[in-house]
């Protein structure tokens, strides 16, 4: 938006009530985000759930634009919905995408009292903001009148200089501690082929490699498990990691139904040769 | 001269001192040490004596202020020394006794390896015992007395190593402690009557008080005397203090401490006199004691019980004669005096012949010794006749004025008292002459058999280089023994005469007891012909069961009345199943109460807060969501505070 | 400001705590050698304090006053009057020979599975004991007093479950169990009385608004503070509850028996002569002190468990089968008649009161450490394993013997001066309680002549025949005890000159006169 | 419209995000549902901000921010390594924490 309307929405800001497109504006998207947080919570899969939170948070930053928190609402779209939920998604990336967990619970009673909670503290907050006597608004014009950023600036450099830098030493401490949990020193050198080779002959199971993913040429993906020469998947064949997420396709029984479908098609032409041969 | 007060009492503490902390080193001389340094408290006593005699009666009266003992506000116990004629009778016995007696043990623990440990406590003893007669308050006097109770008991149980004279000294301390019971109360008493419990003070201001209070001070030193003196109902101690060593029977448990009661009376005349009730039960108890010892003398067939039961009833006579006022303190002490000697006497002889005899105490085990021990015969022979009260004795002085005293009294209860003193002097005769013919006459039982008794298992150390388990050899015992013996014969022949000629001990003790003559119902010369008669009749009579028929060996089964003597007339029984197995199943019950009751509501607490702890650990499920449930929760209830806080 | 003697005096236990335990584990002896001439200097301390107390001056001196948490008015404040410079004297006399006494209670076991005992900390921790001790003798600031006064229960805790006998009846297994049994109970009996105090404390802050002793006392004396009756007898029985269980006083006394059975004997006489002495001590100077009203209105029902005390002691300590069992019953019965002479409220039973703190800190250091040669010979607690000892130990049995008769207060002895005071005090103002409590020293007499037939007469068992006599290093720890035990009981006037005036203090709070004789005898 | 909304949305916001922490298994999503609470604080934040007429709400919000993404980073490099060790990511399987 361009900085004259930013102005004028300032002044407009000071009033008591808000204007009726602030008015809409709330409603609606204050709708969606209520819908965005409900999904973030009862999606059954992680990437849903994240994506829905994303969205959520880009309508939470227009709102703080429309109180007048111009450098936040650009902080919120940028930090927020930029960085750290893209941390998110690449952490459910490693733990598995489609790896939706039940929301089956498992302990007792849990759910009940987490509702119970729930109502009893919203209920609570919006009786406590129903009491509070909040009829005076002073609007952050007068504020903002020096420029959103100037005014933080103003404020974080000098009021809360202290509690910047030390949110600053915090961050780069949270940044190493990720680093050191996340970090894995490997103790011994990487085994080399011909040890490996030994390795497995010593343990005496698996004396060749493991076998290759996919048998048939239509199925060579690398989820899906290659069957044994009787017919039966072999997990060995799949990637430890999709193993572990428990993203392996079985289709043994599709590969033996496809069979069963060619010989039925076959005898079919023989049958239409065979009564076309007696036909002439 | 009042500085040498503290020297009587210094010489044998520092007897006693050295020759306990000594060490083995002091083992070749320490009997000499304790010989003299008793024979010095003797001197120091004798000098005091001749001292005060040079004064005239009133001034005799000499003190020494030590230093302030327990000063605290409104509390005043001094360490001060009074000398009086009284407290120097009891000086001249219990040195004069007690020098001899020492010299005796000399010869008779000759052979016992802890003989110094043994003077060591003699001296202890000697030390108390002028503590507690030269004290001048009763707090000093208390220290005395539960010094020679100390002594007595170290002495008893002297050979430890026999579980019965351990259990005796034990018996007889405990006995004693209850007593003592009594002097404290009394001396509380005195504090809060007087606000301070020194001779003078509280003796003269004794009539300012009502005489309810006097009375129950009266009782309680009563009490106290009882314990001290072997009397009705704590008797039962001094026969089991026969167990420890002769020498000690006749110093401590015949001479001296076993009188320390009837000094304690004396001594309290003035209360005394001002409680006729206390009086009265004084007199009862000492008639009863009188008897009851005289009839258990009369069963025993141990000889050094026989004695005992014999001290018992004389100390009854006395505690008899100080219950009966003024009339009769002084024949109390004279008396005391008298048998101190004869006694002591007596014991010493009976002594000399267990010394002879292997140490065996049983008289029917006994017989015709005169021959073999001619000294012990005529001493022993010569106590005898001065305690039955023989014509011209000194027995024969002491115990007659007693009996007049008693008879004096007046009224039905003179009457009473009076008979059971007759009767009383009957039953010694008979006993004591029985004792004399049992041991002294008849057969000689001891012929062809082994001494070692079953019922005296082990025999004392002092025998046991002798052959204890051959024919015993009976002989006369060596000079250190016998010398003693002879010079207390010469008391018990002369005392009484020199005292009761003239009244010469009367006017010696009237200043501090005061005295008053009785009138007795019956002229005195009835009493005494009386006395003669009934001793004759008692020797008589003895004669016909001991000296015309023979004594068998093994006591017979005996009359009831004889079994139960033998018994100490059941007392002990009685103490045994009132006082031990109550006792017993008092502090079992105890112990289980506490451990159960007492304990187990404690643990029974602890054991609750465990269980109720284990339930509310399964809360702690270790699932963070339902930790952060509680949060939650937590949190929702604080906002509902607050809002509540605001609606209000 | 002069040289700040009192904080010297408990400062240097201390520091000799920690110098003790920073030695090595190889220099075992030095450590043992550091904490007895800590413990002496301590002793040329206390000695001090004693010289420089003037009896006859203000009732509080050397005292020495600072501030220290200044928003709830908690201030260092020490000072010390006659009962504390008697008691200080006391405890620094006695440690010297608790750690004589208990010179090889702490080396390592050679018999059996090793266990690890550290010898430093046995002594560093007696050391911290006695600090501690010496500090809530002297605190004048009640915040003061009862940091020290619960801080004593850490090391007393280790003491009991750390270091029993050497050899048990039943083990060393057993033995362990049991004396983690009697630590933790020792803990949580003294704890819980301390917790209840500190509600006491903080509730006194609430009303008084400082915690220094000597200000609440002038002004409640001056009226310028006044507590609601009910206000103070709540206050008065959240002090007396802990002191109560220090003492300790019937029906809180179920430690001690456990405590003192499992300790080694040192650490049993630490406890019974030094630590308990706490209690009463506190009684005197804080029940008394800060609430003599509320102490009037409890006298009836504290005398009552006083004389429960004595005659119930005594009579378990008759059925004892454990020699230390027996001397801790006696114990009991003894804090009996402390308390009672406390209560009685006349000059002779306080005077006796505080005497009898001092005497039967001797008396029972010297039966307990001799019973605790003789066990340690032994190789048992149980008074049926012995019998005879007197013929072949005859030195160790009468010592045993003195302190047995010290125990039962015979006259000449110390404790009888003591005993007899409590006794006098409480009939001048209660003639049936103290006619009632008499009966203690008949009972005293029979457990302690009980225990001594069992033990050393009768014919020698043969366990004990080859029972060596007492040591030297042994005859230095009891004859100086035994010396004091007849001194004090022919000469007790250097101690009731100190103690008389602050009794009189004493009497003073509480605005009792003594009763007078009803005749005012010819003096 | 009154701006109170604002943080009834807050409100709203904050609860949906509470309860699904307590519902949700799986430690990613219940860091999502952290953050969602987190921006709740932001927006009341922002609505005080307005309401008071200066931006010391706005500066709070600011840090808010900071210490979320922090806390982002090492709660994910947790989950990350909790997934390493017992291949899940239920905050449920990490219940050692019991006795």
């Amino acid at each position: 938006m361009t900085p004259t309307t930013s102005m004028a929405a300032t002044t407009q800001l000071a009033a008591y009530t808000t204007s009726t497109g602030e008015a809409v504006q709330f409603w609606v998207l204050g709708t969606v985000a209520v819908i965005g947080a409900l999904c973030t919570v009862f999606m059954r899969k992680a990437v849903h759930s994240a994506l829905c939170l994303a969205g959520t948070m880009i309508i939470l930053a227009v709102f703080y634009l429309a109180n007048g928190a111009y450098f936040l609402g650009v902080v919120q779209i940028v930090v927020y919905t930029g960085a750290i939920m893209m941390l998110f998604l690449f952490v459910v990336m490693l733990v598995g995408v489609t790896a939706a967990d039940s929301l089956k619970e498992t302990i007792k009673g849990q759910r009940w009292l987490a509702l119970l909670c729930g109502l009893g503290f919203g209920i609570l907050l919006f009786a406590g903001i129903g009491n509070a006597s909040l009829t005076q608004f002073a609007g952050v014009g007068r504020a903002n009148a020096g420029g959103n950023v100037e005014g933080l600036a103003q404020l974080l450099f000098t009021k809360y200089v202290f509690a910047f830098e030390l949110t600053g030493a915090l961050l780069i401490t949270a940044s190493v501690g990720a680093m050191v949990l996340t970090h894995r020193e490997r103790t011994e050198r990487a085994k080399t082929q011909r040890e490996l080779a030994e390795q497995r002959v010593r343990e005496g199971k698996h004396l060749p490699p493991l076998p290759a993913p996919g048998v048939y040429a239509r199925h060579n993906a690398v989820d899906i498990a290659g069957l044994l020469p009787d017919g039966t998947p072999s997990e060995l064949t799949v990637n430890k990691t999709l193993r572990d997420r428990g993203q392996i396709r079985d289709v043994s029984a599709e590969a033996l139904n496809d069979l069963k479908a060619l010989e039925q098609r076959s005898a079919a032409r023989l049958e239409r040769t065979r009564s076309g041969e007696a036909s002439k | 001269m009042e500085n040498l007060i503290a020297l009587l009492v210094a010489a044998p503490l520092l007897g006693a001192a050295v020759l306990l902390c000594g060490g083995r080193r002091l083992d070749a001389v320490g009997h000499w040490i304790g010989t003299v340094l008793a024979a010095a408290s003797f001197v120091i006593g004798a000098v005091l004596f001749a001292d005060m005699l040079g004064k005239d009666a009133e001034a005799r009266e000499i003190g020494q202020h030590l230093f302030s003992w327990i000063p605290v506000e409104g509390f005043q116990a001094d360490i001060a020394f009074q000398l009086d004629q009284l407290s120097m009778t009891f000086v001249l016995l219990i040195t004069g006794v007690g020098t001899l007696i020492h010299l005796y043990s000399i010869g008779y623990m000759e052979h016992d390896e802890r003989r110094r440990r043994f003077f060591g406590y003699l001296n202890l003893f000697l030390a108390a015992m002028l503590l507690l007669v030269l004290a001048d308050n009763y707090l000093l006097l208390y220290v005395g007395w539960e010094g020679v109770g100390l002594a007595s008991y170290l002495l008893i149980g002297f050979w430890q190593h026999k579980p019965s004279a351990a259990t005796a000294a034990k018996k007889a301390f405990l006995v004693n402690r209850v007593g003592d019971m009594g002097l404290s109360i009394a001396i509380m008493l005195m504090f809060t009557t007087f606000g301070t419990f020194a001779f003078g003070p509280v003796l003269e201001s004794a009539g300012e008080t009502s005489e309810g209070k006097l009375t129950a001070i009266a009782l309680m030193l009563l009490l106290a005397a009882c314990g001290k003196s072997a009397q009705v109902p704590l008797q039962s101690w001094l026969g089991d203090a026969m167990e420890g060593p002769t020498p000690v029977s006749a110093l401590i448990h015949a001479a001296t401490m076993v009188t320390a009661g009837v000094y304690l009376i004396v001594r309290s005349a003035d209360i005394f006199n001002l409680a006729p009730d206390a009086q009265l039960v004084t007199t009862v108890v000492g008639a009863v004691t009188l008897l009851f010892g005289a009839i258990v003398g009369c069963a025993k067939d141990d000889i050094k019980k026989a004695l005992a039961g014999s001290t018992m009833s004389q100390i009854g006579y006395m505690v008899l004669a100080a219950g009966l006022g003024p009339i009769g303190y002084v024949f109390a002490i004279m008396h005391l005096v008298t048998h101190g000697f004869f006694k002591a006497g007596l014991f010493l002889g009976a002594g000399s012949v267990m010394h002879g005899m292997n140490d065996e105490v049983d008289m029917r085990k006994y017989g015709g010794l005169r021959k073999y021990m001619p000294v012990t015969f005529v001493t022993f022979g010569l106590g005898y006749l001065a305690i039955i009260g023989f014509p011209g004795l000194s027995g024969f002085f002491s115990k007659d004025k007693i009996i007049e005293a008693a008879f004096a009294k007046g009224g039905t209860e003179g009457w009473i008292l009076g008979g059971v003193a007759l009767l009383g002097a009957a039953i010694t005769a008979y006993y004591m002459t029985r004792v004399m013919l049992m041991t002294f006459f008849g057969e000689e039982r001891w012929r062809n058999r082994a001494t070692a008794s079953p019922d005296q298992p082990d025999v004392e150390p002092a025998a046991e280089h002798q052959g204890a388990h051959a024919e015993p050899h009976p002989h006369e015992s060596p000079r250190s023994m016998t010398i003693p013996m002879i010079v207390l014969a010469f008391g018990s022949v002369f005392a009484g005469a020199f005292f009761g000629v003239g009244d010469r001990f009367m006017h010696w003790l009237e200043p501090v007891t005061g005295h008053e003559h009785g009138h007795p119902p019956v002229s005195a010369l009835t009493v005494t012909l009386s006395t003669v008669v009934v001793l004759v009749l008692g020797a008589g009579l003895a004669y016909l069961h001991y000296g015309r028929r023979p004594v068998p060996v093994v006591a017979p089964r005996g009359s009831l009345l004889t079994r139960a003597a033998r018994r100490d007339l059941l007392q002990d029984d009685f103490n045994h199943v009132v006082l031990v197995r109550g006792g017993e199943h008092l502090t079992r019950s105890l112990v289980y109460v506490d451990h159960t009751l007492v304990d187990g509501v404690v643990n029974g607490t602890a054991a609750s807060v465990g269980g109720l702890s284990g339930r509310l650990r399964k809360l702690q499920n270790g699932y963070a969501r339902s930790y952060a449930v509680s949060m939650f929760g937590g949190a929702a209830v604080l906002i509902a505070a607050t809002l509540l806080m605001r609606a209000v | 400001m002069s040289f700040p003697l009192l904080t010297a005096t408990a400062v240097l236990p201390a520091l000799g705590a920690i110098a003790t335990a920073a030695v090595p584990a190889a220099r075992r002896t030095a450590a043992k050698w550091l904490a007895l001439l800590v413990s002496l200097g301590t002793l040329a301390l206390a000695v001090t304090v004693l010289l420089r107390f003037d009896p006859d001056g203000d009732r509080y001196q050397l005292t020495e006053s600072h501030a220290w948490i200044a928003d709830f008015g908690v201030r260092y404040e020490l000072g010390v009057d006659g009962i504390a410079v008697a008691l200080i004297a006391l405890t620094a006399l006695l440690i010297p020979f608790i750690i004589l006494a208990g010179w090889h209670d702490a080396d390592p076991l050679e018999t059996g599975h090793k266990r690890w005992r550290p010898t430093q900390g046995f002594f560093a921790l007696i050391l911290a004991v006695e600090a501690m001790v010496i500090i809530s003798f002297e605190a004048t600031d009640v915040f003061l007093f009862y940091i020290f006064f619960e801080a004593m229960l850490i090391p007393m805790y280790f003491l009991i479950g750390g270091f029993g006998d050497r050899t048990h009846e039943h083990g060393e297994e057993t033995a362990a169990t049991q004396r983690s049994y009697a630590a933790v109970k020792f803990l949580l009996y003294n704890l819980a009385g301390g917790l209840i105090m500190l509600a006491a404390v903080i509730g006194l802050y609430v009303v008084a608004g400082n915690f220094s002793l000597t200000e609440i006392a002038e002004a409640r004396a001056d009226g310028s503070l006044d507590m609601a009756t009910n206000t103070e007898r709540w206050l008065f029985l959240g002090f007396f509850f802990a002191f109560a269980v220090k003492a300790p006083l019937w029906p809180l006394h179920t430690w001690l028996p456990n405590a003192m059975g499992e300790a080694t004997a040192p650490v049993a006489v630490l406890i019974t002569a030094v630590v308990d002495k706490v209690g009463t001590f506190a009684m005197l100077r804080f029940c008394l002190g800060l609430f003599p009203e509320a102490s009037k209105w409890a006298t009836p029902a504290i005398l009552v468990l006083a004389l429960i005390s004595i005659l119930y002691g005594a009579l378990l300590a008759v059925g004892q089968r454990d020699i230390k069992r027996l001397v801790a019953y006696a114990s009991i019965s003894h804090f009996g008649f402390i308390i009672l002479g406390i209560f009685a409220m006349t000059s002779q039973g306080q005077s006796g009161a505080t005497l009898y703190m001092v005497n039967h800190g001797i008396s029972t250091a010297a039966l307990m450490l001799v019973a605790g040669f003789l066990i340690s010979r032994r190789g048992s607690r149980l008074i049926a394993d012995y019998g005879g000892v007197q013929k072949v130990a005859p030195v160790l049995a009468g010592t045993f013997l003195i302190g047995g008769l010290a125990t039962l207060s015979l006259p000449g002895l110390a404790p009888f001066v003591s005993e007899f005071l409590v006794l006098v005090g409480t009939f001048a103002r209660y003639p049936a309680v103290g006619i009632i409590a008499t009966f203690g020293i008949v009972l005293a007499a029979l457990y302690v002549l009980v225990l001594y037939q069992r033990t050393m007469t009768g014919p020698v068992k043969p366990e004990v025949a080859k029972m060596p006599d007492l040591r030297v290093r042994e005859l230095v720890v009891v004859t100086p005890l035994i010396a004091l035990l007849l001194l004090l009981g022919v000469y007790p006037k250097p101690v009731t000159d100190i103690v008389n005036p602050a009794v009189q203090h004493t009497m003073s709070d509480v605005q009792k006169k003594d009763p007078q004789p009803e005749v005012e005898a010819a003096k | 419209m009154n701006p109170v909304n604002y943080l009834y949305l807050a409100a709203l916001l904050f609860t949906i995000g509470a309860t699904g922490v307590l519902i949700r298994r799986n430690a990613i999503v219940l860091f999502m549902c952290v953050e969602l609470m987190l921006n709740a604080c932001n927006l009341a934040l922002v609505t005080f901000s307005r309401m008071h007429g200066n931006l010391d709400g706005q500066i709070i919000a600011f840090f808010v921010m900071v210490v979320a993404a922090a806390e982002v980073v090492v709660g994910l490099a947790i989950i990350v390594s909790l997934f390493r060790s017992r291949h899940s990511a239920s905050v449920d399987d990490a219940s050692l924490m019991k006795l």
